[in-house]
């Protein structure tokens, strides 16, 4: 059973939320939204449940259209952000809702809750009501409401967001093993954070203002940005984006800093282009012998859990440096940076990607 | 879409009950005030709008009106700052909060007529407590109900007695609701109690006040029940507001046509002063936000 | 101006507590000197606001005393207490304009109309709200309300603590660090003891100079960010700061190593801490000092590689070493070997941990 | 200072409480009195003042006679008031419901106009629609019955537990709706297994107004009924019109108002609460 997306647009009170959605999501695949606020994350999902209807387009799931089929017929389920159970039921009545409503057995149904709840680790609070419970634990008990019933369609939307981030990272330990049994059903995992995407893996479908941007496995989107704005929602910080040109065989980036052309640079035409590097590709020490150096001044070292994200200054231009552990810049501290122009992206003037430094892909073993 | 169907079962029961019960009546309502119905004459003739033209110089429905209008106001005025007054008192710590809370409700509780009805025997001029009491006091006898200042005056003792729990109710209810942080910080800036009622208390109260006064004034430009049970309009017309005069032609000397005019004239009249009154009411409590 | 000073101070809610666990904040000594940027943090129910409260006089605590410059305040109300503080949700007066809102904390002290004029320039100056003085503060986006309910503390000469109760809550992610640098800036300009309260560690290891980590009502260790991040003193700060938490062990010491399970890591500085017999003995290591080896060495152990991340910037390996899962942190230019690698726990960074304590070996 | 200000505090809230207590307190003394303690002007304490007699609550159950019989209108006003409040809570509930949930459209009527709608009959004096009233329940002979009173303040009520039920359900997340009917649930299904059972403070808050302005109406009673049906407060009324003495009077009153002021006393905690802020706002 495939889930298409055909050319589905949406738009309320005349505000487009979701321009030309087109795309197909195979049965058992682990997809994610990733998208800033507003990106029509929200919106897609919705549509998918069949909560809204779309403006045009079409929606099928196993070859059937879904226009027409009523939110409760379907087999889909959903995670908000807000933590939503019931609150006059207790914690194993929340799980068993969706099963009860299908009439299944009652053994089936405790058995199920009872699996459910151990996956979860809430089975010490089934007779919990959900007021009593932590935020995390409200949170478990939606995520197995949504599993217990083994829907075709998981949607989850942004579930982690208003968890604090240590309870954030238990669940990302976790959902490895909470989603291990999704060979009949389709995945799709709404975020802002790019880390958590990569986290995830599977397929991404990277949005900006209702539009799709690129869609494909997680890691090549990573590696290869179809696009300017692809790098600009896909990297946290921010991917630095310099203005700057092809000139006489070598590259010229902003006010003049001038560096020869790198291997994958060497197809570039001459002229304007707008060059990307990542933080991380930035360092406070120098790693090779390629490696150019600028001055720069501090404007705030930014900790972010093991990393420091020290924002600079240099010729008008606003940097970000990733570094590596955690450390103390005070404001306005003149520091050295360096970076190795193999790293650097080259964007058109239409913001679409002209080159991408080779990735070679560590001599890692593969994902799990 | 498929809820369609689904949807309307929520909403029409009570929508065509409501429908049925209001519209058809006020429907009718407005086309008996084109009708000369009267006790001699019963039925829907067309006589145009004499009854308007009637009304128009009928100087006693204006001054009903404008009685009304004198009492309504005054009474939700005075309603709104004794329920502000005790809300405050009642809102933070006090001692047998909870009783208290319920004790300055009970009169809402109570039905209006019955209570006027006990009321009456408090003015009571040489019977009643009221006056009793001011004698103790050395304050001498008042005419409660017999004269017509002090006739307005009761009824509009009863009408606060009966009414400012609901007031207090409503913003004591929007007290509690609001957010802690701006009380601190008002303390930590050095604000004394008044600087903190004016700069905090008062404009974060402002849509609630709103709220309550216009629910109120709404309420109280139907006043009758009281007048009919304490005054009976009198002494002379003094204590008549426009209900009452209305039901007095209507239904006392069962004019029926020239009641209908006078009641969508006074309904119009009604909703439009409610309007402005609104309107006003915004205005004044936030004005300052739009400068 | 004043250093602040806990003496003893303690809370415990019901009044009456019969053992330590009772407190919501365990009686401490603890001083925050004056013109230092402070961060207290720690998850929710640690103690923090209680803490916080206690500062601010809206809390008595339940044990010791507070004193503001020598000075005993601890029967003091808020309003005598010359702390200003700026709350988690943005508290402005609605009914007028930025200029009164900020001038409002001097007029209620009754200054002269100039000298609050000037004042009130000076700060809008600094927080950029000057354009706005005039406009209604209503009407004025979350980022800048929280700037005015700063300007309300900044105005005052009086001020001995500026508190902040997790102000940046409301802030859009995007202005989030802007307004990070203005307060570091006007900690750097106004030489003010500002103390953030907050659940989230980012936030804190931004701002503060010393952060204050806090557990179970507790002070467990108060540092720089880096500290912090380097030598955590207690098994809680190695969890609850750093990203992925720092690998803990529960290990005994034999001879010259440090064993866990049946592995012995060869530590033999850390080994000759005296653990009493009864503790609970860990070792701690961060994921980022962790390391594998493609090759076996002296000082290696060979494990497993159960699982790898792969994060964009970096990765995540994890692998079994005598029965428990640990994490490496690996950038995204290092290689890393399959299915077995070879360990190694370099001797700084390898931490000694008896219930729940940091033990540094005698000569360290 | 801190003295004087809790010694005004506490009286202003005494004093408010003897205006408020003050007509029960004498409605209670006079209950027991016979013309010995009235005629001779105002008293207060009984044996003290007066000698007090049950003769003012013993007429009260009484027929015939002497006797005011209370208790036929004391059934009516019952009936009338918990069947109307009942219909309107439902209707009124559920056309909340659907207000708060749906977007429904005739034409250029939309949500906010059937929500205004519903609210604004409370405007409508009632002066303006007894003629109609009178005219339409005399042509379905339902002049002078329960149920033609039952309708008429089911128009009454629904407006105030619409007014209440629609900002209660606004505090639910339609979220909540939307889980229930991904889990199975219809529209009606989700209302009832998932929503009411978590409205129980709307609920009585709205229970208690409709109670509340049913119970104490009076016009419509009056107007709508003679002497086939007759409710507690045209029943009362009408004593004091006749030459019922003052003690009967009073202890009929009191009888009158007792089961609503009991019941707010039972309420308590749903009432203040912040439940109503929402509503007025």
């Amino acid at each position: 059973m495939s889930l298409i997306i055909d050319n589905v647009s949406k738009s309320v009170d005349g505000e487009i939320h979701l321009q030309d959605i087109h795309l197909t999501m195979q049965k058992g695949s682990f997809n994610t939204l990733l998208g800033p606020t507003l990106s029509g994350k929200t919106s897609l999902l919705r549509l998918l449940a069949g909560l809204d209807k779309p403006t045009s387009g079409r929606i099928m799931m196993g070859g059937q259209d879904l226009s027409s089929i009523p939110v409760w017929k379907r087999n889909v389920s959903m995670v908000y952000q807000q933590f939503i159970n019931y609150p006059h039921l207790d914690i194993y009545e929340n799980i068993a809702f969706p099963l009860r409503r299908a009439g299944l057995a009652k053994a089936e149904i405790d058995r199920k809750v009872r699996a459910t709840a151990e996956t979860l680790r809430i089975d010490e609070l089934l007779r919990r009501s959900p007021g009593e419970l932590s935020g995390g634990q409200q949170q478990r008990t939606a995520l197995a409401r949504s599993l217990v019933k083994g829907a075709d369609l998981l949607l989850l939307d942004e579930p982690l967001i208003n968890l604090d981030y240590k309870l954030r990272e238990e669940f990302h330990d976790e959902f490895t093993n909470i989603f291990a049994d999704n060979r009949d059903t389709i995945i799709i995992y709404s975020s802002t954070d790019p880390l958590e995407s990569l986290l995830l893996g599977g397929d991404i479908l990277v949005l900006d203002e209702g539009r799709q941007l690129q869609h494909g496995p997680t890691h090549d989107v990573y590696r290869n940005p179809r696009m300017e704005a692809v790098a600009r929602v896909f990297n946290d910080p921010q991917m630095n984006m310099i203005n700057g040109r092809v000139e006489n065989g070598r590259i010229v980036l902003g006010q003049g800093l001038t560096l020869p052309r790198s291997t994958h640079m060497t197809d570039l035409r001459e002229g304007k282009y707008r060059f990307g590097l990542r933080a991380n590709a930035l360092g406070l020490s120098r790693a090779s012998a390629d490696d150019v150096e600028l001055e720069a001044r501090v404007e705030l070292g930014e900790i972010n859990g093991s990393e420091t994200f020290v924002h600079i200054h240099h010729n008008e231009v606003s940097w970000v440096v990733q570094e590596d552990g955690v450390h103390t810049h005070s404001l306005g501290q003149v520091i050295r940076v360096y970076f190795n122009p193999e790293y650097l992206f080259a964007f058109d003037e239409k913001g679409m990607l002209a080159a991408a430094p080779k990735y070679v892909p560590g001599s890692g073993t593969a994902e799990e | 879409m498929l809820v369609s169907r689904q949807k309307l079962i929520f909403l029409l029961p009570g929508l065509l009950v409501l429908v049925a019960i209001i519209i058809f009546p006020l429907l009718f309502t407005i086309r008996v005030s084109f009708s000369s119905w009267d006790v001699m004459y019963p039925g829907l003739d067309w006589i145009g709008g004499k009854n308007y033209s009637r009304l128009f110089s009928d100087s006693r429905f204006w001054e009903s009106l404008q009685r009304l209008a004198g009492i309504a106001v005054g009474t939700v005025v005075i309603e709104y700052l004794l329920g502000f007054g005790l809300a405050l008192l009642v809102w933070k710590e006090v001692r047998y909060k909870r009783f208290f809370r319920v004790l300055f409700l009970v009169p809402m509780m109570t039905t209006p007529v019955i209570m006027s009805v006990i009321w009456r025997t408090i003015f009571h001029e040489s019977l009643g407590p009221l006056n009793n009491i001011l004698g103790f006091l050395g304050l001498g006898q008042v005419p409660w109900l017999s004269t017509a200042g002090m006739a307005v005056v009761s009824v509009m003792m009863v009408e606060i007695w009966q009414w400012t729990p609901f007031m207090f109710l409503l913003l004591l209810a929007g007290l509690l609701s609001l957010p802690k942080e701006p009380f601190q910080a008002a303390a930590i800036d050095g604000a004394g109690p008044f600087r903190t009622f004016f700069m905090v208390t008062f404009p974060l109260m402002a849509p609630i006040s709103i709220g309550t006064l216009i629910i109120r004034l709404i309420e109280a430009s139907k006043i009758m029940e009281t007048v009919y049970v304490l005054t009976s309009g009198g002494p002379g017309t003094a204590t008549e507001t426009s209900s009452y005069y209305i039901y007095i032609r209507g239904l006392r000397d069962f004019q029926i046509g020239y009641a209908a005019s006078l009641s969508v004239t006074y309904l119009v009249l009604m909703i439009l002063a409610l309007t402005i009154l609104a309107k006003f009411l915004v205005r004044a409590f936030i004005s300052k936000d739009k400068a | 101006m004043a250093k602040i000073d806990l003496n003893g101070v303690g809370h415990c809610y019901s009044g009456k507590p019969e053992k330590l666990e009772d407190f919501a904040l365990r009686p401490m000594n603890h001083s925050w000197d004056h013109g230092r940027a402070y961060a207290l943090l720690g998850p929710s129910g640690c103690g923090k606001t209680t803490l916080l409260n206690i500062i601010s006089g809206l809390i008595r605590p339940s044990e010791g005393r507070v004193l503001f410059g020598g000075v005993d305040v601890t029967d003091q109300p808020t309003a005598k207490r010359n702390i200003a503080q700026v709350f988690q949700f943005p508290v402005i007066y609605k009914n007028v304009t930025v200029y009164n809102n900020l001038a409002f904390p001097l007029r209620c002290r009754k200054l002269p109309a100039d000298e609050i004029d000037r004042k009130v320039r000076e700060v809008a100056r600094l927080l950029n709200l000057t354009e706005q003085l005039k406009s209604s503060a209503a009407r004025l986006s979350a980022d800048a309300k929280q700037l005015i309910s700063l300007g309300r503390g900044l105005v005052r000469n009086d001020v001995a603590a500026l508190l902040l109760d997790e102000p940046l809550t409301v802030i859009d992610p995007h202005l989030k660090w802007l307004l990070r640098r203005k307060l570091k800036e006007i900690n750097d300009t106004y030489n003010q003891t500002m103390v953030l309260v907050t659940h989230d560690q980012n936030e804190a290891l931004t701002f503060a100079e010393k952060v204050v980590v806090m557990q179970a009502g507790q002070i467990v260790q108060v540092g720089t960010a880096q500290e912090l991040f380097e030598n955590p003193r207690h098994t809680f700060v190695g969890y609850f700061i750093g990203s992925p938490a720092m690998n803990f062990m529960p290990c005994r010491l034999d001879g010259n190593a440090v064993k866990v399970g049946e592995e012995r890591i060869s530590l033999p500085e850390l080994a000759t801490v005296d653990v009493p017999p009864e503790g609970k003995v860990e070792i701690g290591i961060r994921p980022e000092f962790l390391k594998l080896e493609h090759d076996a060495s002296p000082d290696t152990l060979e494990v497993p590689i159960l699982n790898v991340r792969d994060l964009g910037n970096f990765r995540i390996a994890t692998v079994r070493f005598a029965g428990h899962d640990l994490k490496i942190k690996i950038p995204e230019a290092r290689p890393i070997p399959s299915e077995k690698g070879f360990l190694r726990f370099p001797r700084q960074w390898t931490k000694l941990y008896v219930d729940d304590v940091l033990r540094e070996p005698a000569g360290a | 200072m801190l003295g004087l200000y809790r010694f005004l505090k506490y009286s202003a809230i005494l004093l408010w409480s003897a205006f408020v207590a003050g007509p029960f307190l004498w409605a209670l003394t006079t209950s027991f009195k016979t013309s010995e303690g009235i005629v001779s002007g105002a008293t207060y304490i009984p044996w003290l003042q007066y000698k007090p007699s049950l003769d003012g609550w013993g007429v009260l159950f009484r027929r015939g006679g002497q006797g005011i019989d209370i208790v036929d209108p004391y059934l009516a006003s019952l009936t009338v008031t918990l069947s109307a409040s009942a219909i309107s809570l439902v209707l009124g509930t559920l056309a909340a419901y659907g207000l708060s949930r749906f977007s429904y459209k005739a034409g250029p009527i939309k949500n906010a106009d059937i929500t205004f709608f519903f609210i604004s009959q409370r405007i409508m004096p009632p002066i303006v629609l007894s003629i109609p009233f009178f005219l339409m329940l005399q042509a379905f002979g339902l002049l002078d019955t329960k149920l033609g009173l039952i309708i008429v303040y089911v128009a009454l009520l629904m407006p105030i537990a619409v007014w209440v039920m629609i900002d209660f359900f606004h505090n639910i997340p339609v979220e909540l709706d939307e889980t229930a009917m991904l889990d199975g649930c219809r529209p009606v299904e989700t209302f009832f297994r998932v929503i009411l059972p978590n409205c129980k403070p709307g609920l009585v808050v709205a229970g208690l107004f409709c109670l509340i302005f049913g119970w104490n109406d009076f016009f419509f009673a009056f107007m709508l009924t003679f002497t086939k049906t007759q409710l507690l407060p045209v029943a009362v009324v009408a004593l004091n019109s006749s030459v019922t003495p003052w003690w009967s009077l009073s202890a009929s009153a009191l009888v009158s108002v007792a089961p609503l002021v009991i019941l707010a006393f039972v309420v308590e905690k749903y009432l203040s609460r912040g439940n109503l802020a929402g509503a007025i706002k």
